[in-house]
């Protein structure tokens, strides 16, 4: 997939439960679990903006932006 | 009254009663002996555009009705003793939702598939106590056909004006029983259309708030304004709540709705009652024999009067005691082992002055019945 | 006017049951009495004998059973043993002869009447069997005008049926002689 | 409309626990809802009761949060009384096929237009993990302690056999898949079923030594496999996933929509 | 023995209306049973409610006359307790299939060693003559006084799909052929399904302008065939009659045996 | 007592109760908050060859005790609120059908789904009642985890005895509190064994003709003797029969054998009772509230007694009006509408002595609740 | 078929329900419906003992006996 | 003695019940004490904040919850937030430091012990974090001997995490310093 013009990906913790799953399935290893058991951005350069982890995140509680406004 | 006249079994006036009422929308599961009020209508609804449905059961009968009613359709259940049964769980669902719906009961001989074809009065304690937990519930009956068409009337607006389900008990006698039956005029018998919110789309509408007098207006589903229906403790917005102090006003909302408008609620007819010395509480096929009783009686210079109870639940308490608590004696009669007779007792100021006449074979209670009851306990043996 | 008190009784497929209720809503309809029909079967819808009650009169009804007839109409055996010893003293009896064999000793008044084999000879329709005892009943019981129960029948049948049901309802009434 | 404008925002963070499915099912059933472009006053969601039920709070539609396993005969009231709403029925494996299933197999016999979504924890999860009818010969539960007995229904060869017009399988691993047959679903005339997959770390997963949430889900993208795929050749105790059924028949209102003229007709005569 | 011995005399004529399928089955029944030798107080008969579920009060067995609808929940709890038993489900099918469809497709999934009968007359027969779930559009019943819209079961699918192990069909027009594959289900180790289809002229004949009890058999013997014959090839709307399905698959009791054994050494150590 | 002494819940209490008598099969359907019995069965029943299963739903399940119990298992299900709704079509059966079994309800908020997790005392009056038709039943209930112990044991002796289906009336509190329960040997507290016919095979066995003493032997499917189970009202083989006689003569067997034996099925407790003034009437959770505020009470002087109802049903009337007729107030303490209340004013001699003492907001009823009422209805005020 | 021994064809009439089954499906004609709406046994020489009548009488109403007691 | 009032709270899986049932059980069991135990928890089985209480004495417990704790535990903020205003004034407060930021203006008495941190650090694995906890608590309160609560750990767990659990207990009872 083309890297799209991702902007950022936004954490949203007050929903997040820590569950991993973005973490676990993000092709690029963008995602880690922080110290407070919640998903944080690590490597946002590498985000390829798949989505993926928005879209499988069972909280809501993440966004991937783009730069482009494709979206 | 003026009208079209017709010679109608009474299960086919309550289905005369439910069409004048607006009812349009039906949901059932045959069985004895309710299933004419089912058959009548799967060929008088659709004529009108309504919808006729035999559903898998009556339990998902019942949970049709709720959905439908949801929609801002006027809807019907009918059934007998185990479909009843059945049906209480989501029965328990349409009271806690505040759904407006009506179900009739043909009573028929229990416990158990009992005694099916047979007439009794034995589920006046379970329509008042047949679901869990705590609850008010309004149930109506008639003696003849011409009352159970008005009464199903009297039912359809009840369950609007107080969002609630309303039952109807009637019994296999006056169900199968025909007789003539006069259907006035749309329009001469007022039928109470659903309330609904005149609150403006995109403004926060409260499904289950309620206005000052107590009422609640509805929008229908599809409408503009989208809310939640719950059979769980909720909030006035319809979402599920277990607040101790929210539960509280829930149950208090409940319970008050139905119970401090008996005046709305509580219908009876009064025979001769001024000067009563044994007053008969009777209702349903029961009260045909006590009148017969009454005017055989009053015949021969004994003065009996009768009161007769169309508002089974709410217990028209009031009404009762007023007629009772002057009377020397109070005979209670009915088919069953005394169900109603418990509530007249806890009505009246002097419980050691009603009896009970009863028949709980099958056979509809006679003349006899009540003459030999009367007789004994006015010490004359049988 | 006195309270007539009529029960008809047969077997499932007789249509006693149509004949009360025709009875009953002639007298409604076009005589503006009281009428009361009511009925009792056996186990939910199967089997055994029918048994159909019509009180007719010029005050309210109440008790809508009868208890007692004063007319009472068997059409078959089974329902002859069951219930002619319920008729009042001096209550009438009909029945036909073809299906029932009546006790010796009643009180009561007892009409054969050879309603089946007039009918399927005549009419060559047993369905017609219980319009034809229906006519027979009101010459022997005149509780209503002939034409009112006439009309009665005609608005419950298919109009195709309208000259069958009326010829067997003459039939009835012609088979009395007074 | 972004799909978080369907969900009803006060109440997040939601009730389900961390990872379970139940959230990206929802998530894809908006997604589905809103490529399809309906108006959010032409949607009803009816559920019954169960961790999976709780969906319907959660979407900004008509909502109806029902019984234990009655969703089904609720929507049809819903759906046969006013036909031109769009009605989705979300079901847990308990609610739909438990005490739910004469309901399940009833609606599927007579093809009302609604969808039936099936979120397939192999759990009662709300209850606290028995076992479910779908869970499945050697599962552990509260109340298989020893290991399940109980063989489990296929949905799809149910749906099936109950006469469906409209059966489909996918699991919470498979987003754009549950967005691409939930649309087909809700256009599908007539009485459709989609059964997905769902994980349920709580339970299922802690009982039956899975390690979380998404070791579940990799699971499913391990074990499942597209209809008639060589995969499935290969390895047969694959887990098909896609479309099984999608077949015309006519519809239940449209056909009781015939009758109300057929009876017009015959007031007037 | 001969059949007459299985009945309970005193009870006789029985119940049913002149030229009902019903007491052909019961008949059919007994000789199965009769010629596999079973001993009378080791069958229990279990029905429901409805003209079909009347059967078990003629059998000279333990019988059971329970519930519209509930006959396979209460044989579940029947046969699990004392496994040794026959047990043998008829009912009708609106019984059997439509308030009692649940337990009809649960027993079908748990595998338990019983035979259930569908005596299947399209029509509710107890209350009238409504129509049931095996009716079928175009049906006339009073409670489809236009023509019935409800498409119908499939009874055979429906059990395949349910996961059935043992499936049938025939009619009450085929004594022998009843006779024969009641023996094999009853052998079958597993939960077992009948469909037999019977007459109803009371109800289902008189709606439906049939002129009587030996024409509705006339419509059996004309418009059914055996599985996969050359009439169905020729006439694919002819219904076949024969055993479906007849597979291994380990049965429920059996399964629980196997759990009480490792509970009790559990319970040792 | 002496015997094992264990730390458990409620909920586990009844199962080592069932355990005790001797219970063998039980049929379920997991619900809130009752799931517990089911999943203690599930590993207890088959380490001592016992039968577990998960039914489909809560009908199933009542009627596969059924079943089991005639083939001479004792059986047990266990459910709460909406589940027992479900139940009470079964649960007519099993009384027409004089079936010996034993239902739990812990109860939990209503009505409908209401407030799964949260204490109620709410489905009283439906134990009662939610069957159709008239009929008799036994429900019990205890307010610690010794007593459930030995009332689940009580259950399964009174259904032995009397051939009945015996409810016990549990709630959210006493069913996940955990307290010490003491399992005495086997042997210490009397287990009833069914009653079986001694009517040699061959010779006709009438499982429905009482004996003088009121009690019916029964034979267990799969025995010598073959008969009929049905849910019609019947004859002494149990044949289906309508004749009115024998259908009036059933529906009184089925209300005497549990009516007239208050002494064998009734139980309370007296505390304090003798010269109580003021007598506070409870059970179940409540009754503990109750427990706390009369030893308050007696801390200072003040007469208050409890008189703690463990059977419910049939109501204990005379014990109620023994030690409610002699006081100046009685306190009914429940977490209801007044389900137990009115039965109670139904029972005394002054029913305006009678006062309600109740929440039903989910949380348990607390001591200020007691002695605020206390207070009021001695004019002194909150 | 063989023809076998027919000793009778004895029609219980108080079970008879008279629904004809009997008639119609006998394939000698053995049998006819009564005046009294019942079965009646008209041509007991041609039956050839298939016991089809007996079989299909849903009323138990039927018994064909044999004189070679193979029964 | 006195009655004994706490309250366990904290989420789902922090074990807070089993802690609280068996300090309870050790009551029972081991000291022959009088003890209840009791929890409530949210919506049927899911989320939020879990709270178990239990009362011991030597007499009779009738009224089994808790209404004013004299000790308090709070392993989140959440159970903290709702919880820590109902403690008895002057009763006690236990929270672990990585979890929660007590409220300044409170007349109870706090004590945070780095539970967490502490378990994860000496022994690796925060399952024991509740027996640890309980540690801790028994010898800030001693309700019961600290071996009587042991006992009862080892009763309740799995044989082959005794050495485990006995070392967690060990590190909560040796956190404290009297
Ligand atoms: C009549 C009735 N029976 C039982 C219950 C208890 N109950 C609630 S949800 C549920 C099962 C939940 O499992 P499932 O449907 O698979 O949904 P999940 O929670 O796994 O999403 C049960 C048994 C109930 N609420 N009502
Ligand atoms: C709970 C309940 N609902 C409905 C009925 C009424 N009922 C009795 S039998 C029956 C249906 C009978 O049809 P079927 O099962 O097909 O048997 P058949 O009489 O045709 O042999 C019905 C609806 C009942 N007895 N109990
Ligand atoms: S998937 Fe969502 S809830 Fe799970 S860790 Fe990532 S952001 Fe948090
Ligand atoms: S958009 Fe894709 S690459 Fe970027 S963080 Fe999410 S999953 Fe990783
Ligand atoms: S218990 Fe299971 S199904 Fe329920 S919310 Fe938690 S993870 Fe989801
Ligand atoms: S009504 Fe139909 S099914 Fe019932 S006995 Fe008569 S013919 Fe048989
Ligand atoms: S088949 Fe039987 S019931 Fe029918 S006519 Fe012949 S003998 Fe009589
Ligand atoms: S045995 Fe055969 S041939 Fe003889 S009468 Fe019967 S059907 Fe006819
Ligand atoms: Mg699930
Ligand atoms: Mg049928």
């Amino acid at each position: 997939m083309a890297k799209r013009n991702v902007d950022n990906v936004i954490i949203n913790k007050a929903w997040c439960k820590g569950c991993g799953i973005c973490v676990h399935f993000c092709p690029k290893k963008v995602l880690e679990m922080g110290k407070d058991g919640k998903a944080v951005v690590v490597r946002l350069q590498d985000c390829i903006g798949c989505r993926l982890c928005e879209l499988r995140c069972p909280d809501f509680a993440i966004q991937v932006t783009f730069k482009d406004k494709e979206e | 009254m003026e009208g079209k006249v017709k010679f109608v079994q009474g299960n086919e006036a309550c289905v005369e009663g439910a069409l004048y009422a607006g009812c349009n929308f039906f949901a059932g599961y045959p069985i004895t002996p309710s299933t004419e009020v089912a058959e009548l209508l799967a060929s008088r609804l659709p004529k009108g555009g309504g919808k006729f449905i035999q559903m898998e059961d009556e339990i998902a009968s019942m949970c049709a009705i709720i959905g439908a009613s949801l929609t801002g359709s006027k809807t019907l259940t009918a059934t007998s003793g185990p479909g009843f049964s059945l049906k209480q769980e989501a029965l328990g669902y349409a009271i806690m939702a505040e759904i407006p719906c009506v179900i009739v009961n043909v009573q028929r001989g229990g416990p158990s598939t009992g005694n099916p074809t047979h007439v009794a009065q034995s589920d006046v304690m379970q329509a008042r106590w047949g679901t869990h937990g705590d609850h008010s519930i309004v149930a109506m009956t008639a003696s003849n056909i011409q009352d159970i068409f008005e009464i199903t009337i009297d039912a359809f607006n009840i369950a609007e004006t107080f969002r609630t389900p309303v039952i109807l008990l009637f019994d296999e006698v006056v169900g199968h029983m025909r007789e003539k039956l006069v259907i006035p005029e749309q329009g001469k018998i007022p039928v109470i259309e659903r309330l609904r919110t005149s609150v403006p789309p995109g403004t926060d509408y409260h499904p289950y708030l309620p206005r000052t007098d107590g009422r609640l207006p509805m929008s229908d589903f599809g409408g503009e304004h989208r809310y939640n229906v719950t059979g769980l403790f909720h909030d006035m917005w319809g979402f599920p709540s277990e607040k101790p102090e929210l539960v509280h006003n829930l149950m208090r909302h409940l319970i008050d709705k139905i119970d401090t408008h008996p005046n709305q609620i509580c219908k009876t007819k009064q025979y001769f009652l001024d000067d009563a010395e044994t007053v008969l509480v009777s209702y349903g096929a029961s009260a045909r024999t006590a009148m017969e009783v009454m005017n055989y009686s009053r015949e021969r210079e004994r003065k009996v009067g009768l009161l007769e109870l169309q508002t089974l639940w709410p217990f028209p308490r009031e009404t009762v005691a007023k007629y009772c608590d002057q009377a020397k004696r109070v005979i209670v009669v009915e088919m069953n082992m005394g169900q109603v007779m418990e509530q007249v007792k806890a009505s009246v100021k002097y419980p050691n002055h009603v009896f009970l006449c009863n028949r709980y074979d099958g056979t509809l209670i006679n003349v006899d019945d009540v003459k030999n009851v009367l007789r004994v306990i006015e010490g004359r043996g049988f | 006017m006195e309270k007539h008190k009529i029960v008809f009784s047969g077997s499932g497929g007789q249509g006693v049951i149509t004949a009360a209720v025709i009875l009953a809503e002639a007298a409604v309809i076009y005589e503006n009495l009281h009428a009361v029909q009511t009925q009792s079967y056996g186990p939910e819808a199967r089997g055994g004998a029918t048994r159909s009650d019509v009180v007719i009169s010029d005050t309210q009804i109440n008790y809508p059973k009868v208890t007692h007839p004063n007319l009472l109409v068997c059409l078959t055996q089974e329902s002859y043993n069951k219930y002619s010893n319920i008729v009042l003293p001096g209550g009438l009896i009909i029945t036909d002869p073809r299906h029932v064999v009546p006790n010796v000793n009643s009180d009561s008044i007892i009409k054969e009447l050879p309603l089946y084999d007039t009918v399927m000879e005549k009419l060559g329709n047993q369905i017609v069997l219980n319009v034809c005892m229906l006519g027979a009943v009101i010459k022997i019981l005149p509780v209503l005008k002939p034409e009112s129960v006439l009309k009665a029948v005609i608005d419950r049948v298919n109009p195709k049926f309208k000259d069958l049901n009326t010829k067997a309802f003459q039939l009835g009434y012609d088979m009395v002689k007074k | 409309m972004p799909v978080q404008d369907y969900i009803r925002k006060r109440f997040f963070p939601h009730i389900w626990c961390g990872g379970c499915g139940h959230g990206i099912i929802l998530k894809g059933i908006l997604s589905a809802i809103e490529e399809l472009q309906l108006q959010k006053k032409d949607v009803v969601m009816v559920s019954g009761i169960g961790c999976s039920s709780r969906i319907v709070g959660y979407t900004d539609f008509h909502t109806l949060h029902t019984l234990h396993g009655r969703a089904l005969a609720f929507a049809t009231g819903v759906k046969f009384s006013k036909p031109s709403l769009n009605v989705i029925v979300p079901m847990g494996d308990g609610d739909a096929m438990a005490i739910g299933g004469n309901h399940f197999i009833h609606a599927c016999r007579r093809n009302i237009n609604m969808t039936a979504v099936i979120m397939n924890n192999r759990i009662y999860g709300m209850t606290g993990g028995q076992f479910s009818p779908l869970s499945g010969q050697g599962v552990m539960a509260t109340t298989a302690p020893l290991g399940n007995i109980d063989y489990a229904f296929d949905t799809v060869e149910l749906a099936k056999g109950a006469g469906g017009t409209f059966v489909a399988r996918t699991t919470a691993y498979h987003y754009a898949e549950i967005v691409s047959i939930m649309k087909k679903a809700i256009q599908h005339k007539g009485f459709s079923v989609v059964e997905i997959l769902s994980q349920c770390p709580t339970y299922f997963g802690r009982k039956n030594k899975m390690k979380g949430a998404s070791e579940m889900m990799d699971f499913f993208k391990d074990r499942t496999t597209s209809i008639g795929s060589d995969a499935k050749k290969a390895d047969p105790t694959l887990i098909e996933r896609g479309i099984f059924v999608q077949k015309e028949s006519s519809e239940y209102c449209e056909n009781y929509d015939k009758i109300i003229e057929m009876a017009s007709k015959g007031k007037e005569s």
